[in-house]
């Protein structure tokens, strides 16, 4: 692989770990958890993927837009603002999840006594 | 919750009023700025929170109660719907009326800052809400929001 | 020309340890600090690759989830987890990541590459949120302005997810009285 | 000036659900809920039938139009079209139910207010034209759904709230992720633009990889079988106008329209993805059926039957795709993609018909076991017909609407070299036909146990709910395989899954 791809690649491992903790924990903690890490994981291949060269955070200050010599030279360097509006809002919509997450959780504690979903299950299959 | 120590509420009635403070000012120039109405509209939050941790829960719903934020969080929402619409004017959902070339002033950038302030006050009011529901919260105890009839 | 790469690489790296560290520890607190290690790391990532908006916006948030994980790993005095490991769950998820892991390691070969991305869109919005919105900040322009509609659903998120934890955390759902009679 | 009302196919249910908390502690606050949501969803009724005169509507969010720089569009053609029609007909329906329903139930105005937000994630849905926008707005309609199946607060709906909130944020995840895969290999997000780089660019390894999150994504969402743990616990676990509106609207909106638009018209029609969609129908149609027959919750037994019937769907549209893809007729793809797309528009007539009815009965009778049911149909005249029109249509019995959406199917099938599928269809509707004469048997006719001597039929409004689905079954049959409404609502909708490369032109030329 590539040692420019490499960054992604450890994104989708971070995808995996919080796959995992899902699928494979049995305490509801871990389980909100395990969805937390796919966030961070999906917001940092985002982030990743917008990233140019150079790197300059895409704001322009009063001096930068009195110079268009340099503020030509922002735009060709300036990283890509479109995924971070992207994960800004992915962000907004992790933290609204997980609120409604934990008080789902918290009522179902209320109700079962146990953390343990293999407990938790008066549905049947 | 009977709220901290002495030395908690002292340092508390320090800070807390910076961090709103901050908050505004993040909300106020997102547009010129890195922040903008959600980050601040947390920052506001988070000092209602840390006045709750510190002083106790009555303190800070005598500040805001939580029927108060939930009628923020829906004009907030609604104040942002209504900036949408305004673009109907020129026959378009979202059109940034008044905008103009960038000036680096306070006013400027159109109908960015009134976005930014309604959601900063539907942000606010909707995370304090939510942590208020979720701290009240108690087994057994009447709790939750308020059941109506 | 890839001057921040090895913090980047180290930082990532630490991400996923804490992660490990955060499914795999078997005391719930530390669960939770592990992971509010990992959002913070996060958000050294964001500044690092050009995001200041991100950065602050993650550590606010951080304060937030961590303040209401702990609301609700608390909600009992003993925070350990008594779990035995489950070998079934391991394997299946040893041979699942796995193969996620190969297929995007054979994908991921077409990607455009890490600091050079297309910007197909975004470069027009570079160019022009300055004379065509007026802010500065171009990630608001695009977040308030090019893509306002986007940020008009997630304050709509918002409020669904606060709406629907009121309606969660009511003390009564459905009114027992009313129940067994028909009519009433 | 023109003026587009493709905005207030949103704004309104989003204005309503705004407004309505501000009156939570107001005196009547009941009445006003009931009146602000009838009002909106007869609003949007109206407007989805006026989006029927223009032939396509195409708007540009704050006028950013790749003319200047590009921003979101709305686009609106058949396949919406058909949606919008669908969502809005039904959650009309649902909030006539609901006004009389709801009585059991505390907090209404949280009630109807999390009803206009799911509403208006749906809208939002079917009218985007660009990605990252559907996933927001997706993600509106299960935030608003997550807390409706929690809406009585009892141990089984939290849980089954909980399991469907986790699978739900795993499929939110793994759309996202193919979101900016795909990004990352054309720097696009709308959608008309991803086709037309697909179109000159081809499609990548990592473009393939991003249409497999996006099967896992929507697969989650849409319930089918490999992903479907979450279904059978949440829709039965839901107030019953809920209920109705999961399994009739929701996994479509957010399901099945967002795969057929992904790979029918975003993606260049590829037979390997037609043979995925292929295979998930057909599983979920067996499966479905099979765990079905067993249940004795009447609620139960309906949610597997949406797994199973929302297989007809896929299968529908991944024989199509296969047709398409191996360069064969058009005539047999549109015949496939046709009956899938009107066994679509069918079984959310049916499929919510049976959850209010079914409603009703545990309205009035407080049970949803069927083996406690009995002889109902003297004691409630108007849910036995409503029921028994509904299941005579999912069970296919010929003059109901059913019956000809699967025919086609079959025939389909048949038609483009898969035998074994079209038999396979013939077998599940054969166990569906089993699986409802036991409803019929157990809950509308035989002995009147002693307890329910004196049931009664459901309040006048509940039934007006119920009616205007019962006769969508009875007249849908019958009209939309007929000239002007054919040619009006179906039609138009086969056409734009049909023509797969013509959208971006559409979009981007018009």
């Amino acid at each position: 692989m590539p040692r420019e791809l490499l960054p992604y690649f450890l994104a989708m491992v971070l995808l995996v770990i919080g796959l995992y903790a899902i699928v494979g924990k049995k305490n509801v903690v871990k389980i909100i958890i395990g969805v937390i890490i796919m966030e961070y994981a999906v917001n940092l291949f985002l982030v990743l993927i917008g990233y140019r060269s150079g790197g300059r955070a895409p704001i322009v200050t009063k001096t930068l837009n009195e110079d268009p010599q340099r503020l030509r030279e922002f735009m060709q360097t300036a990283v890509d603002p479109l995924p971070q509006a992207l994960i800004l809002t992915s962000i907004v919509i992790g933290l609204a999840t997980l609120i409604l997450m934990i008080a789902i959780a918290i009522r179902v504690y209320e109700k079962y006594g146990t953390f343990d979903v293999s407990k938790i299950r008066k549905l049947r299959g | 919750m009977r709220g901290m120590s002495l030395i908690v509420k002292t340092v508390t009635r320090l800070v807390a009023e910076f961090i709103t403070i901050f908050g505004i000012y993040i909300v106020l120039f997102g547009h010129l700025t890195p922040g903008g109405g959600f980050t601040g509209g947390v920052i506001l939050s988070c000092g209602f929170i840390l006045l709750t941790l510190a002083f106790g829960k009555d303190f800070s719903l005598h500040v805001l109660s939580k029927r108060a934020a939930g009628t923020w969080d829906s004009i907030g929402a609604l104040a942002f719907l209504i900036v949408a619409l305004v673009g109907y004017r020129v026959g378009s959902f979202f059109f940034n009326l008044w905008a103009e070339p960038a000036t680096f002033k306070l006013a400027s950038a159109g109908t960015i800052p009134i976005s930014n302030i309604a959601i900063g006050v539907k942000v606010g009011a909707a995370l304090f809400g939510g942590f208020m529901a979720l701290a009240v919260f108690r087994r057994g105890a009447r709790g939750g929001y308020e059941e109506d009839e | 020309m890839f001057d921040t790469l090895p913090h980047i690489y180290a930082l990532i790296c630490l991400m996923i340890i804490g992660s490990v560290i955060a499914v795999e520890t078997r005391d719930l607190l530390s669960t939770v600090i592990s992971i509010g290690a990992v959002g913070f790391l996060l958000s050294l990532v964001y500044l690092m690759l050009g995001a200041p908006d991100l950065a602050i916006t993650q550590v606010v948030v951080e304060i937030i989830v961590l303040v209401t994980l702990i609301r609700l790993t608390v909600t009992r005095d003993d925070t350990t987890v008594d779990e035995h490991r489950d070998v079934f769950a391991l394997g299946s998820g040893l041979v699942f990541g796995g193969f996620l892991l190969s297929a995007s390691l054979y994908c991921l070969q077409d990607a455009v590459g890490f600091g050079r991305p297309l910007m197909s869109v975004s470069q027009g919005y570079l160019n022009n949120a300055l004379e065509m919105t007026g802010a500065a900040n171009v990630v608001m322009a695009v977040l308030l302005d090019f893509r306002a509609y986007d940020t008009l659903g997630e304050a709509t998120v918002i409020f669904a997810a606060i709406l629907g934890a009121y309606v969660v955390l009511r003390r009564i759902g459905r009114k027992h009285d009313a129940r067994d009679v028909p009519h009433s | 000036m023109e003026f587009s009302i493709l905005p207030l196919l949103v704004a309104i249910p989003l204005g309503a659900a705004f407004i309505l908390p501000l009156f939570h502690r107001v005196k009547r606050s009941a009445k006003i809920a009931d009146f602000v949501s009838i009002f909106s969803a007869g609003m949007l009724f109206v407007l989805t039938l006026s989006l029927f005169e223009d032939a396509r509507e195409i708007l540009w969010v704050g006028r950013w139009s790749p003319k200047s720089v590009v921003g979101i569009s709305l686009y609106v053609d058949g396949l919406s079209r058909l949606l919008l029609l669908i969502i809005n007909t039904v959650s009309l329906a649902v909030v006539l139910y609901s006004v009389q329903y709801m009585v059991r139930y505390t907090s209404r105005i949280l009630y109807f207010s999390l009803f206009m937000l799911m509403v208006a994630g749906m809208n939002g849905v079917v009218i985007t034209g660009d990605m990252f926008n559907l996933f927001v707005f997706l993600e509106i309609a299960s935030i608003a759904s997550y807390a409706l199946v929690a809406f009585g607060c009892e141990s089984e709906e939290l849980e089954a709230s909980f399991k469907y909130l986790i699978l739900g944020s795993i499929a939110s995840t793994f759309v996202l992720f193919g979101i900016g895969m795909l990004y990352n290999q054309t720097g696009f997000l709308n959608m008309a633009q991803l086709s037309e780089h697909f179109q000159t660019a081809g499609v990548s390894r990592l473009a393939v990889m991003a249409g497999c999150f996006f099967i896992v994504g929507f697969g989650l969402k849409g319930a089918m079988v490999p992903f479907h743990a979450w279904l059978p616990d949440a829709h039965p676990s839901a107030p019953a106008p809920i209920s109705a509106m999961l399994s009739g609207v929701l996994i479509k909106a957010l399901g099945i329209y967002a795969l057929a638009r992904l790979f029918l018209n975003v993606y260049p029609v590829s037979s390997a993805f037609g043979t995925i969609m292929m295979l998930l129908g057909a599983v979920s149609m067996l499966i479905g059926v099979l765990m079905a027959v067993g249940q004795w919750d009447f609620k139960r037994l309906l949610a597997y039957h949406s797994i199973s019937q929302m297989g007809y769907v896929v299968l529908a549209l991944g024989v199509g795709m296969g047709v398409l893809s191996r360069g064969g007729s058009t005539v047999v793809a549109g015949l496939a993609l046709f009956g899938g797309l009107f066994h679509l528009f069918n079984h959310s007539a049916f499929k919510s018909l049976l959850f209010l009815s079914s409603g009703s009965i545990e309205y009035a009778t407080g049970t949803r076991q069927l083996k406690e049911m009995g002889g109902l149909r003297k004691r409630m005249p108007v849910t036995g017909v409503c029921c028994r029109i509904a299941s005579l249509s999912i069970a296919g019995i010929p003059p109901f609407n059913g019956f000809w959406s699967k025919w086609i199917i079959i025939i389909a099938a048949f038609l483009a070299g898969h035998p074994w599928l079209g038999a396979l269809g013939v077998l599940v509707a054969f166990l569906t036909l089993v699986s409802f004469v036991k409803v019929q048997r157990y809950a509308l006719d035989g002995e009147l146990p002693e307890r329910y001597r004196n049931v009664r039929e459901v309040p006048a409004a509940m039934g007006l709910g119920m009616i205007i689905l019962a006769l969508i079954c009875v007249a849908a049959g019958v009209l939309l395989l007929t000239p002007p409404l054919k040619s009006l609502i179906m039609e138009p909708a086969r056409d734009a899954l049909l023509k797969t490369s013509e959208y971006a032109r559409l979009v981007l030329g018009g």
